[in-house]
Order: structure tokens, then C-alpha cells, then sequence
């Protein structure tokens, strides 16, 4: 890149601001704890959105995310609860239940993807069919209530949200690994090059003997894994998954891609712009959080008005001349 | 005599690069007057200045004298200075008879679908085709598109009528109609512009020649002023020979062989052979099925019947298990089957032989290597290394599309309209370059519709008729006369469109 | 005044449905009322749509609010419960409300309504007012433990009475949800003696469906929770609709006011208040009428 | 439309194996009292979805329309409790509240609309944004809790949920003609062709001196009105309003337009098919709550593959060169 495109740099101007409206309102906010705290938490959307990234940038969409998110926390957490007995309260069973959880991920994303790229099915009608049916197997094996780790299990499962390298704990660095390896998958390798190919005009890439439906196929099983992923170091911060884990996910990782510049209707990726996405959205939430200006009712008003000046800063100029 | 439409010291620039410097330029009433010039030469940017598309960024347009008052390409329409543009102008999802009307379509509140429909039969009856109104364009081959731009351009009122290479994509037939419709608007009194790489056509419709070269105006001649050679000579600053490189005998082995070959629906029954070294022609009208049979030999159609590759019996299903077997196709729908239009040209370049860049990771140096052979090789000619495909002049994208193929290394390449759109300097490097390639013992199917071209590189020529092999001529007997025969139907010269289903499967008029 | 400076969080659920909006309202008032007050004394409150934004909104308090005492209506009782221990485990005064935590001796002050109760009361009353034969039909709100508990404790109350359940959906205490569920079962059922809506919002639409279908005659509802609209009609004596049971809203006004006061007041105030769900008739309707309260 | 395309009629085949299915399950089904609930039911989503279908065509899309009928909702009641002191018990004062509402929902589209075309945002970041607002102003509103319409006005407007002609009651009426006048202007006016060339290529239409800004703010527009439309039949059906009021409208909306057959992408758009989209779906519903065949935990799971299976109908067949 060698001129400096301002509206490719626009996500980035915002989460700057943000940060800066966030230190005026409270000192706090730079302290360690609570950047750890707000990076720690970005982590599940944040690997989840790395994913919808690459689904996004080949033309795709997966609104099922949030449920198979639920789904998979439900299965890994009674994956560990009915192995314990039998294993014992050790790494071991813990690893089984993270074996659970990608490989279950990994499934749900290959049925998506089987369905959108063999069945020939809209993305969005297939992956609307998937977010009731995995809320609703969700529901259905918690009883209508709450899945939760056996307390010792839980005891033993916790580190791996809370702690770390310091300040910086599992999750952060999970995060921070997939989105360099994002970046790099999307930049400098073939996958990526498919995926942008097939996302600007997926004839093109067929008639480039491209195989156009392994590589959807396959932006949905990344997904479907990463997930999976964001499950391993959710489950260990609450213990517990039910109906209601996971409620609205799909937006906030849709929300996070395209604030960071990825089009909706595919072509361009950008990995890098999509972790700012997702920050700014958590700083959002956590600015709101700093100071008692406004009534929490109007939360939600703030919330989307930042998320639109956001995108207001990386609007492209119309090309010189063109009418 | 006063000019209806001018351009008066005329720049433009994209970006830091100007590519029009200074060009002067007058359109009058009645007059056909034609632009050419290389690839990149500025034509396009020039006929969208004209037509309100762009602005230029110093000099001025004139209209009648005047500036012209529009600030769009449809004020400019309304102003009755149409064009037709290079790359095509057509609502996919949309109908014919929509897009021809689209903007000012009739009736009141009710839209008027019947006269809409019924005016473009007859426009479209007037041209010779027999597209329906009410197709969708996403269902139309790239000629028939063309040619309902050309039905749209048309049905305006036009004062002006600029076609940007109206005839590049046509067959031998359309070119027909479309001469006749522009005589009959020089008749009207309207002022014509077009762009052409055919001199034989410049020569043929041109009241007025003018020869532009990297943006500037090298010449300006009237009707019989200036010979085809002439033009060659001024368009590319030196003289041309040997237009096409010598024919060399095909090796007697058999590389690939069809039998009973079928695309439903548009193919029927082919059978052919083609033998290592070789520059096979395939020759027929539009929709004769000629792109059919070669998406359907690289797996983009579903088909039957064998195919037999250096003596053994394969399938393909799809274009990469043709690539694995050393075939390729290069396609005649540049813009929506071709190139990425908004990606960059090494990102292009590679994208069909990206395993060659790299297992894991892409070497971004060795593609920017291949782009500068590419660029050398094909002369792409184009004004940054970062310039989004999309952006390249026509012809230049034809190359990229050419280098593109060829960056494959395939055994077997079938090429739908090589040159199209690629000016006669450049045509005749890429001739060359298809003879070499047959040299080192690779195999090559041509289908082209300029009869010219076909006849002056195939050492055989294979003539469809109505998704049907009607014939095969060779050595001498490669003429027009017979081409065209088989191609209408033997000895139906009265009779275009003859019933199909009493013909023999191939009829062979080999000496 | 002047006492010592400190800060209260007050973390909750958001205003999804009508019994929590109430509990917003009572909890902003009650801020309001208790600043004037004790003008020393600062509140945090914050409002979230799922567990997990709680746990968030929590992490925030600690970090960047410094606060001395936390007051909790955990969203979903098991994955709130690690989060408030460790705040426990920082040394803060903790109160949880209504939803219990999944842990025993956490929490210094447990402010609850009763949802076995809820469930019980109400189905004490069907019992009673019920013949065996009679038919009824339930609806549940959105899945969770709470409302799983206050279903049980209701079949529990019938049990052996001879009242037939006809059937038992999800209204997601939610009045639309609730009227498309009760057209339906007033199309499938030709006979329903009596409801029990279980919630005072699905209450309303239960009613509307049954009036639109005219068949108001042949059934009552029972709701829960105390919306005012209800309460002011089985004050005036409404057939269909003869009780309610409470859940009032208005325990999260006790739990913060009991905690500050543990700050201002040498009382000890720590322990259980359960504030029993009791029934509303038309004789002691007036005292369960808060008119200006917006649920 | 000469030729008979099985895959065009995809949704109505659905909808009919539908409708067997439900009488075959319980015959009550047919009964005109169920046809009135389900049709008057449907008309909501129903109203709102022929106006998607013309947002969605032009290649737009709306994630707002749930949290506008909310907000709308919220302040026709205030509207009307305000203004009955003074103009009275009467359906004068009913006429001013439908005014509140249509001309409210017809602002709030032209609000997402600028946003769209003026500003340049991304529709789904644009509506995300309104998304969060309106539902935060009614809740505020609100003061978290329920909007209602006093007793007296409530009574009075009440029949336009509830009566009509015999069992076609008001809503239903409505939703037939906005939808029967939605097709119409699909297939028949300048507006129609307009938003199908947009959505196809919004440059050809450009080119084409199509107005194309305000054509598409246009779509917004008549969405909005559309969604006020809506709100006016809501409105007397529950007399209340809230901030969990059209919870989920908007996927409901946009998933009836695409199981109807329209692209997601834009470019066809077809009202019709829209309606037995929003049909499909309230169906379903309906169908569940009269059979008690599996645990009410599941419905979400039946549903989801019910919409699977209806669009599974309409996949097209590969044409030149697709696959
Ligand atoms: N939008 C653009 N941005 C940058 N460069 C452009 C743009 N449009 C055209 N150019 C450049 O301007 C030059 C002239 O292009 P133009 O399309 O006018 O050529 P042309 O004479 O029509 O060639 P051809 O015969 O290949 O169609 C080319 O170098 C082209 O790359
Ligand atoms: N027998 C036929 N009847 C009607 N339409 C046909 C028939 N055969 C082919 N077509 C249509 O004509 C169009 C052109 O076909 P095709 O692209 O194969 O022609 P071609 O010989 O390659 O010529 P060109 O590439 O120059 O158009 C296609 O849309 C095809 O569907
Ligand atoms: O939200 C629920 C219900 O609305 C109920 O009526 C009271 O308990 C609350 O927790
Ligand atoms: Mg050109
Ligand atoms: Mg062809």
C-alpha cells in the first residue's frame, strides 16, 4: 500500500477517538485492569468476526453463529460433566471438552456450508434455518434452563479465561494469534486470494478453475471452528450456557466486519479493520459504562449512533471526474 | 459546414497520468467519422467525453458551436448524443425490451409493456436478429448483448451517435445489419462516430478518419485518403508486415479426440480431432453453439459423449479438472467470466495459476515478476502497476486476459475471440505468439468470428451450424466463400436459416 | 450527613418485558429518592440484555468505578455466580436479588421473591376454584430456571385434583407472543375452563384473544406479577380475571435501600428477605395499586 | 411470464404442502376463525415485507423496521392519550393517531434513507444504528415499561383490529390490497422497473437517467409509511406498546421476502411471492401451537428446517456455465 487512503484508515480514526473519549471520562480507563478486561471480553465476537470475515469477503453470510455458539458451549459443558466421572477431574477431560467444542464447530459449519454450496440455498435462509434449530437444541437439552461445569471442573477450566502472561491473559492472546494468522491467511495466501476472487465475481473465479465450492465449503467450516474457538475460552469465564448464550452475537460480529471495511457484498477483506470493528464496539459498551451520564434506556441510542459516525469516517470519495 | 459535436483542446487525467493531451475533434451531420488508434491510445476516454460521461479536465466540448450544456451522459442524452459504450450498459435481471427502454420507458401510470415489446421486436427484426424482448440479458451470449445495445442506441432520437467498437464481438451476419443501420442514419443526417480495430471497416463505413496515438491526434484523413496499411502505419508509428506468421505442418499425433459429443441444448453430436502443433479454426454464426462446445469441453456445461486425451478417455466436470489436464479456455465474456474487474492486474495475472506461486504462502515478488512478462510479453500497455483491472483500456484487458491463460502453461488452449477489441499491431504479436505456441508442439482452437483471422492462422477450420458440425475445410480451401456457405447451410445463400434436423452430422468438403 | 463517600453498583437485567421495566422504573426512582438523601452516596447502574454483558458491566464497576457494594439481579442465576463471588472475594458488600445464585453463603443479603411460591399460589388456587374434569391450559415464559421452578411448583399444587392440563407453550412473557398462543389454543381447544397466563403482561393478551374469539363466558385468567392495569381490575370485581399473585417489582427499592442503609446504619443487614408471592383478591386489591408506577 | 418455471413457484408449493399438513394434523385448522387469526396475524410482517421487498430489490435492506414499529407504536399512543382531552373520545382523534404513525413511519424512512444515499453508509450499518435507537426512544419513552392507550380510546379503535367485513376483518383487508397494489407496482410502473435496474446495476440505471438516490430513498420511504401502516392495525390490537414491542420483525420481514423468491443481492423482486413468504411463516407457527407433537423447546428447530425445506422448492437450475 503506498498512498495513504483516509477512508481505509476511517475505523481506525474512530477507535482513536474513542479511546481518547474513554480517558477524558475516566482516568481509569487506561489502567491495566481494565484494558484487560475489554480485550478479554472482545475475544469470543473477535475470533467469531475473524471468521465472518472471510465468510463475508466471498459473498457469503452466516446469521447462525450466535446459536452455534450456545449450542456448542451446551454440548462441550455436558461433554466434560459426563466424561468427568470417568476421567477424572484433570487437563484431560478439560481437552476433551475443548476437542468437543472445535470439532462440533467445525461440523456445524460444515453442514452450513454443505447446505449453501451443494443444496445451492441462500446463505442467509440456510443459516436462519440453523440459528433456531441450534437455540433451539440448545433449550431443548438444558430443559428449558442453564448447562453448567460441575464446580470442579469449573475450578480447574477457569484459568484458562482468567489468566495468562501477566496482563495478558488467554483470550487476549488467542485473539491476537487468529487475527495476525487472519490477516496473513487473507493478504498472502491462496485461500485468501480465492475467497476475495469468488466474493468480486465468483464466475470469474470458476471460469479460473477455481473450485468455487470448496473454498465456501471451507469459509464456513473456518468459521464453524472458530467458534468453536471462541466457546473454548467462553465456557471457562461463566461455567454455564442456556437458551439466551449467545442472543445477537451474529450482528455484533456482522456490525464489527463491515466497520472495519469489509463489504457486505464481498470481494474485499480485511481482517486487521474487522479487529478495530470489534473494539470499537466493545469500547462502546464499556464507555457507556465509565460514567452515569445518560439513562441506561438510551443506551442503545448511543450505541448506534457511534456505530454510524464510525462508518461515516471510511465513506469513499465518488472517483474524480466520473458522472 | 459546422460541427454538430467538438471537442476543443481536450486533456484528461486519471490521477497524476494524463491520457488525453490536447485532442481536437469535430463530428458533423450526415458524416460517419471513425476513431482509431492502439490500445490505450484514449478512444474510450475520448467517446465518453463526448457523451457527457466524463469531464475533461482542461478544453472544452462543443455543441453546435456551443458548450455543450450536459454535465452527464444523460443529459447528454437528452441532448440526443448517445453512446454506446465498449464494455456493455445492460441491467442483467432485467428484460430486453426493459433495458432498451430503461429510463423512459412508455405508458402512464400503467407501463405500456405491449408497445414496449412490440417496438423492440421491431428494432430488433430491423437489425436481423432473432433475440426475444422479453429475455433476460443474463440468458443472451456476449453478441447478442451487443447487439441489443446497438437496438437501444437506436430506438433514441439520436443527433449523435458514438459506438465505442460496436462490431468487435460480432459475426460476419450482425456486422451486416449494423452497416446497414449506419448507412441509413448517415442518410438521417445524423453525425456518427465509431472506434474500430477492422480497418477493412474504417475503410469501408469512414467518411472521416482520424488516428490517435497515445492521446494525441497523429492524423487526419477523408474517405479514400488513406489505405489500411496506412492506417496500420500511423496508428503504430512504423510500418507492419507479414500481418500473419507462416503456417507450419501440424505433427500427424492425435492429442485430443471428441466423439459424439453433446451440450443440451446447444451442442449436438461433435465430433473432432485435433493433433499436437496444430491451429485448429472453428468457425459459425452466432449462436451456432461454438461457445458452448468450448465451455463444455473444459467443464463449464454439463455434457456427453467421450473426449480422449493423448489416447486415453477422460472427464471433466469442471474447469480444474481441465487445468489438471492441461486444458485451458479463455473466454469471450472478458468482463463478467474474464477478469476481476476491480482487483489489480497481478492479482488477475495469477489467479488461474496461483499454485505455481507459492504452496502456502504467495510470493508476492515472483508475481510481480510474472506481471513484468506479462506486460513486456502481451504489451499491456497501462499507465500504473496498481491500476485496477477494470480500469485498463479494452484491448489492454483483452491481453491481461490473454496473459492471464497462458500463465496456465496448458497443452491445449481453446481461445474464444483472441483478438477481440486488440488493434492490428498488438494482433499481430499475438498471432505470432499462437504460431509459437503451436511450434513447440502445443495444441490451439481458435474460435473467432472474423473470418479474416480465422482463415489467416488455422491450418484447419471446423464450421458450426446450429450447435451441429456442418463441415471442415483445409489448406486451399480455407476461403470465406466456403466458410460462409457451410455456415449459412450449403448452398442456401437465399435462405439464412434453413430447417437444421435433415442435415448430415458432419459434412466433410476436405480436397 | 457527610458520612463517608462511598459508591453503590446496581447491576440488572434491561427493560425486556413489562415485570422488568417495572423493576427499572423502582430502580431509578429509588436512586433518585436515596441521592437526595445520603448526597455522599454514589450509584452506578447499569443494564444489560444477556449474562454475559452483565458479567461485563460488573468487570467495569470493579475496574473503573470503585465501588464498595454490589446489588445484583443476576440475568441467568449459574453463569452470574462465579463473577459475584470474586467480587465477594475482593472484599465488597454483595446483595443479590430475586434470581439466587447457584452457590450457597456468597452473598451477604439476598433480597427474593418466591417462585416456588408463585407457582404454588396460584395453583392452590385453581385447586380450589376448580372441579376435577375441569380443563386448563398453561403459558410459560421464556425458558429459564425460574420460570422452570414456578411451572413445577404449580403442577405440584394441582396435583391430584383432577384438573387436566390441556397443554403448556411458551408465551415469553410477552403479550403478543401470548395472544398468538391463546388464538391458537382457543381454535384447538373446545373447551378451557381456566388459564394461567403466569405473567401479567401475557395475562393481557390471553384476554384480548379470548374476548376476540367472544368466548369470555366460559374461562378465567390468572396472571402474576401485580401489573397495576390488573390490579385495578380484579378491584373492580373483573369475572374473568378473580386474582393475581405478586412478584413485585419493587424488591430491587428494598435490596438497595437495605444495602445503603447497611453503610448508613449500624443494623446488621445481612441475611435472607423473602418477600413472599401472595395473592390479590378484590377485598385487598387497593393495597397492591400503585398507580403511577409504570408497570 | 409464458413459460411455466417450477422453480418460480417453489414457495406456493410449500405453502400449500403446508396447509395440508396443518389440516391433516388437526382439521380445526381450516376453520374460518383459524384462517381470520393466522391471515390477520400475518398481516404485520405482511405489510412490512412487501415494503422490504422493495428495499431489498433495489439491493438495500432494513434492520430497523421491528424497533420503528416499536417507537411508532409508542408515540401513536402517546398521541392519541395526549390529544383525546382535547378533540374528544371520537375517531377524530383516531384519524390524528394514525396520522402520528403514518407520517412518523414515512419520516423514519426518509432518516435511513438520506443516511443511505446522501451519506453513503452501508444500509446494514445505517439501519443497525436506527435499529438501536428507536428501540432505546421507546423504551425511554416508555420509562421501561408499557405505553398504553386509555381505556376509552382503546375501546373505541379497538374494530379496526377486530371487525370487517364478515370474517375478512380490517387487517386482512389491508394486507390484501398494499399487497395486491405491491405487485402491481412491481410489475407495472416506472417506480417497479426502477428498483429492479437499481438493484441489478445501479450504474446502468444511472447511465439510464434513473434518478437513482431518490429512487432508493424512495424505497425506504414506503417502507417506513409501510411500517406506520402497520402499526395502525397494531396498535388496537393489544392497545400497548413497549420496548419489546417487533422484537424480530425485521428477520421475519427479510427472511418472508427471500423465501419468496427475491434476491438477497437485489435485482428481481417479487411481491407476490413475498406474501406466501410471510404466509410460509405464520404458519409454521400456527401449525406448531395446534398439534403438540414435539417439546415446545424444539419449535425453533421445526421452524428453522421448514424454512430450509420451502426454498430447497425454488433452487434454480444451473444455467451456462454455473456450477
Ligand atoms: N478510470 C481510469 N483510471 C485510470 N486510468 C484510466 C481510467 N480509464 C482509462 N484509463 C487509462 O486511460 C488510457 C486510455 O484508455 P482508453 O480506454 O481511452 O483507451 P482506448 O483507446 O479506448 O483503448 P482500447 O482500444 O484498448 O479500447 C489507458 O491507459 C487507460 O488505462
Ligand atoms: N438452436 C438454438 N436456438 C435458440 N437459441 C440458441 C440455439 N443455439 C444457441 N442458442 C443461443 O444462442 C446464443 C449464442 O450461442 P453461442 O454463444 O454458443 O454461440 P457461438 O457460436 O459461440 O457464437 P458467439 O460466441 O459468437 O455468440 C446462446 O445464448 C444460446 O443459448
Ligand atoms: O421476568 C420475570 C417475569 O416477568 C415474572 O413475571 C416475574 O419474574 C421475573 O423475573
Ligand atoms: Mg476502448
Ligand atoms: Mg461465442
Amino acid at each position: 500500500m503506498k498512498r495513504i487512503n483516509f477512508h481505509v484508515l476511517g475505523p481506525l480514526v474512530a477507535l482513536v477517538l474513542l479511546i481518547l473519549l474513554g480517558w477524558f471520562l475516566n482516568p481509569a480507563f487506561l489502567a491495566p485492569a481494565n484494558i484487560t478486561n475489554v480485550l478479554a471480553r472482545s475475544a469470543f465476537i473477535g475470533l467469531i468476526a475473524v471468521g465472518m470475515t472471510f465468510v463475508i469477503t466471498s459473498g457469503g453470510l452466516d446469521l447462525s453463529v450466535g446459536s452455534m455458539a450456545a449450542f456448542l458451549a451446551g454440548i462441550t459443558i455436558m461433554a466434560i460433566n459426563a466424561l468427568a466421572p470417568y476421567t477424572g477431574v484433570n487437563w484431560g477431560t478439560v481437552l476433551l471438552g475443548m476437542g468437543v467444542a472445535l470439532f462440533g464447530g467445525l461440523l456445524a459449519g460444515t453442514i452450513n456450508g454443505t447446505l449453501i454450496t451443494k443444496a445451492r440455498i441462500e446463505p442467509f435462509i440456510v443459516t436462519l434455518g440453523t440459528m433456531g434449530i441450534f437455540r433451539s437444541l440448545v433449550t431443548w437439552l438444558a430443559d428449558g434452563g442453564t448447562l453448567s461445569l460441575t464446580s470442579d471442573m469449573r475450578t480447574l477450566y477457569r484459568p484458562v479465561y482468567y489468566s495468562g502472561i501477566g496482563w495478558i491473559t488467554w483470550p487476549i492472546i488467542t485473539f491476537a494469534v487468529v487475527a495476525i494468522l487472519g490477516e496473513l491467511m487473507m493478504r498472502h495466501t491462496r485461500f485468501g486470494r480465492y475467497v476475495e476472487a469468488i466474493g468480486s465475481n465468483d464466475r470469474v473465479a470458476r471460469y479460473s478453475a477455481v473450485n468455487v465450492n470448496r473454498i465456501k465449503l471451507m469459509t464456513y467450516m473456518l468459521l464453524g471452528a472458530l467458534v468453536g474457538l471462541a466457546v473454548i475460552i467462553y465456557v471457562p469465564r461463566l461455567g454455564s450456557a442456556s437458551g439466551s448464550t449467545g442472543i445477537g452475537w451474529e450482528l455484533e460480529a456482522i456490525a464489527s466486519v463491515i466497520i472495519g471495511g469489509t463489504a457486505l457484498k464481498g470481494g474485499t477483506g480485511r481482517v486487521w479493520g474487522t479487529v478495530v470493528g470489534v473494539l470499537i464496539l466493545s469500547l462502546i459498551d464499556n464507555i457507556l459504562n465509565l460514567t452515569s451520564l445518560v439513562s441506561p434506556y438510551l443506551n442503545g441510542a448511543i450505541q448506534g449512533v457511534i456505530i454510524v459516525l464510525a462508518v461515516v469516517l471510511q465513506r469513499e470519495k465518488r472517483t474524480a471526474g466520473e458522472r | 459546414m459546422t460541427a454538430v459535436l467538438a471537442l476543443d483542446q481536450v486533456r484528461r487525467s486519471f490521477g497524476p497520468i494524463e491520457v488525453l493531451h490536447g485532442v481536437d475533434l469535430a463530428l458533423h451531420a450526415g458524416e460517419v467519422h471513425a476513431l482509431i488508434g492502439e490500445n490505450g491510445a484514449g478512444k474510450s476516454t475520448i467517446m465518453k467525453i463526448l457523451g457527457g460521461f466524463l469531464a475533461p479536465t482542461a478544453g472544452q466540448v462543443l455543441l453546435d458551436g456551443q458548450p455543450a450544456p450536459y454535465r452527464s451522459g444523460p443529459e447528454a442524452e437528452a441532448a440526443g448524443v448517445i453512446v454506446i459504450h465498449q464494455e456493455f450498459n445492460l441491467a442483467q435481471d432485467l428484460t430486453v425490451a426493459a433495458n432498451v427502454f430503461l429510463g423512459r420507458e412508455l405508458g402512464g401510470w400503467r407501463l405500456d409493456h405491449r408497445a414496449m415489446r412490440e417496438q423492440t421486436a421491431a428494432l430488433l427484426e430491423r437489425l436481423n436478429t432473432r433475440i426475444s424482448p422479453d429475455a433476460l440479458i443474463r440468458e443472451l451470449s456476449v453478441p447478442d448483448r451487443q447487439m441489443v445495445e446497438i437496438a437501444k442506441a437506436l430506438s433514441r432520437d439520436a443527433r449523435v451517435l458514438i459506438m465505442d467498437e460496436p462490431s468487435a464481438v460480432l459475426t460476419h451476419r450482425e456486422v451486416g445489419a449494423l452497416y446497414d443501420q449506419i448507412d441509413r442514419l448517415r442518410a438521417a443526417g445524423v453525425a456518427l462516430m465509431f472506434c474500430s480495430h477492422r480497418l477493412d471497416e474504417v475503410a469501408h463505413l469512414a467518411d472521416r478518419i482520424t488516428v490517435l496515438r497515445d492521446g494525441s491526434v497523429v492524423a487526419r484523413a477523408m474517405r479514400g485518403e488513406m489505405s489500411e496499411d496506412g492506417m496500420a502505419t500511423a496508428m503504430v508509428g512504423r510500418e507492419l508486415t507479414d500481418f500473419f506468421p507462416p503456417k507450419n505442418t501440424a505433427q500427424s499425433e492425435t492429442v485430443l479426440e471428441l466423439r459424439d459429443f453433446s451440450v443440451p441444448g446447444a451442442v449436438h453430436d461433435i465430433g473432432l480431432t485435433l493433433h499436437r502443433g496444430e491451429v485448429l479454426g472453428i468457425a459459425g454464426l452466432i449462436g451456432s453453439g461454438r461457445t458452448e462446445l468450448a465451455e463444455g469441453l473444459v467443464g463449464l456445461r454439463p455434457h456427453s459423449g467421450t473426449l480422449t486425451l493423448k489416447g486415453r478417455e477422460i472427464t471433466i466436470r469442471n474447469p480444474r479438472q481441465a487445468a489438471e489436464a492441461g486444458l485451458a479456455y479463455l473466454t469471450e465474456d472478458r468482463k463478467e467470466a474474464g477478469l476481476l474487474l476491480t482487483k489489480g492486474l497481478s492479482e488477475n495475472l495469477t489467479l488461474s495459476a496461483l499454485a505455481k506461486f507459492g504452496r502456502i504462502a504467495i510470493d508476492k515478488r515472483a508475481e510481480a515478476r510474472a506481471l513484468d512478462t506479462a506486460i513486456a510479453e502481451f504489451d499491456i500497455r497501462t499507465p500504473t502497476r496498481e491500476i485496477a483491472a477494470g480500469n485498463l483500456s479494452g484491448g489492454n484487458q483483452q491481453k491481461l486476459l490473454l496473459a492471464k491463460t497462458m500463465l496456465t502453461d496448458p497443452e491445449i488452449i481453446v481461445i474464444d475471440e483472441p483478438t477481440r477489441g486488440i488493434d492490428v499491431g498488438t494482433k499481430r504479436q499475438i498471432y505470432a505468439f499462437i504460431r509459437k505456441l503451436a511450434a513447440e508442439g502445443r495444441s490451439i482452437i481458435v474460435i473467432s468470428s472474423e473470418l479474416t483471422e480465422v482463415m489467416g492462422l488455422a491450418d484447419r477450420v471446423l464450421v458450426m451450424r446450429q450447435g451441429r458440425l456442418a463441415g471442415e475445410v483445409a489448406g486451399q480451401d480455407i476461403t470465406e466463400d466456403n466458410i460462409v456457405r457451410l455456415a449459412m447451410g450449403v448452398g442456401a445463400e437465399a435462405d439464412p436459416i434453413p430447417e437444421p434436423k435433415s442435415e448430415p452430422k458432419s459434412k466433410a468438403v476436405t480436397p | 450527613q457527610g458520612g463517608e463517600k462511598k459508591v453503590i453498583g446496581i447491576s440488572i437485567p434491561s427493560a425486556t418485558h413489562g415485570f422488568m421495566g417495572g423493576l427499572n422504573w423502582h430502580a431509578q426512582e429509588t436512586i433518585k429518592r436515596l441521592n437526595t438523601t445520603y448526597p455522599h452516596i454514589e450509584f452506578v447502574l447499569s443494564t444489560a440484555g444477556d449474562a454475559s454483558k452483565q458479567v461485563n458491566d460488573i468487570e467495569d464497576m470493579i475496574a473503573t468505578r470503585n465501588i464498595d457494594a454490589l446489588v445484583v439481579l443476576p440475568f441467568e442465576s449459574e453463569p452470574l455466580t462465579a463473577p459475584v463471588k470474586s467480587v465477594k472475594e475482593a472484599g465488597k458488600w454483595v446483595t443479590v436479588v430475586d434470581r439466587g445464585l447457584s452457590e450457597e453463603g456468597i452473598e451477604d443479603l439476598y433480597v427474593a421473591g418466591d417462585n416456588t411460591a408463585f407457582g404454588r399460589v396460584a395453583g392452590d388456587y385453581f385447586k380450589a376454584h376448580l372441579k376435577s374434569g375441569a380443563k386448563i391450559v398453561i403459558l410459560r415464559g421464556i425458558p429459564t430456571t425460574l420460570d422452570n421452578e414456578r411451572v413445577e411448583a404449580f403442577e405440584k399444587a394441582i396435583d391430584g385434583s383432577g384438573i387436566e392440563i390441556l397443554d403448556k407453550q411458551h408465551g415469553n412473557w410477552n403479550r403478543d407472543d401470548a395472544f398468538k398462543v391463546m388464538q391458537d389454543y382457543l381454535t384447538k381447544f373446545p373447551q378451557i375452563d381456566a388459564v394461567w397466563a403466569a405473567d401479567d403482561d401475557m395475562a393481557l393478551g390471553v384476554l384480548e384473544a379470548i374476548s376476540a374469539s367472544k368466548r369470555e363466558k366460559e374461562m378465567w385468567v390468572i396472571g402474576g406479577a401485580g401489573m397495576k392495569e390488573i390490579v385495578k381490575r380484579i378491584m373492580d370485581k373483573d369475572p374473568q380475571l378473580p386474582v393475581d399473585v405478586t412478584y413485585p417489582p419493587a424488591l430491587i427499592s428494598s435490596a438497595i435501600e437495605m444495602t445503603v442503609l447497611n453503610f448508613e446504619s449500624d443494623a446488621p443487614m445481612s441475611g435472607r428477605f423473602i418477600i413472599g408471592s401472595r395473592l390479590i383478591t378484590p377485598e385487598n386489591a387497593a393495597k397492591f395499586y400503585f398507580p403511577d408506577s409504570p408497570f
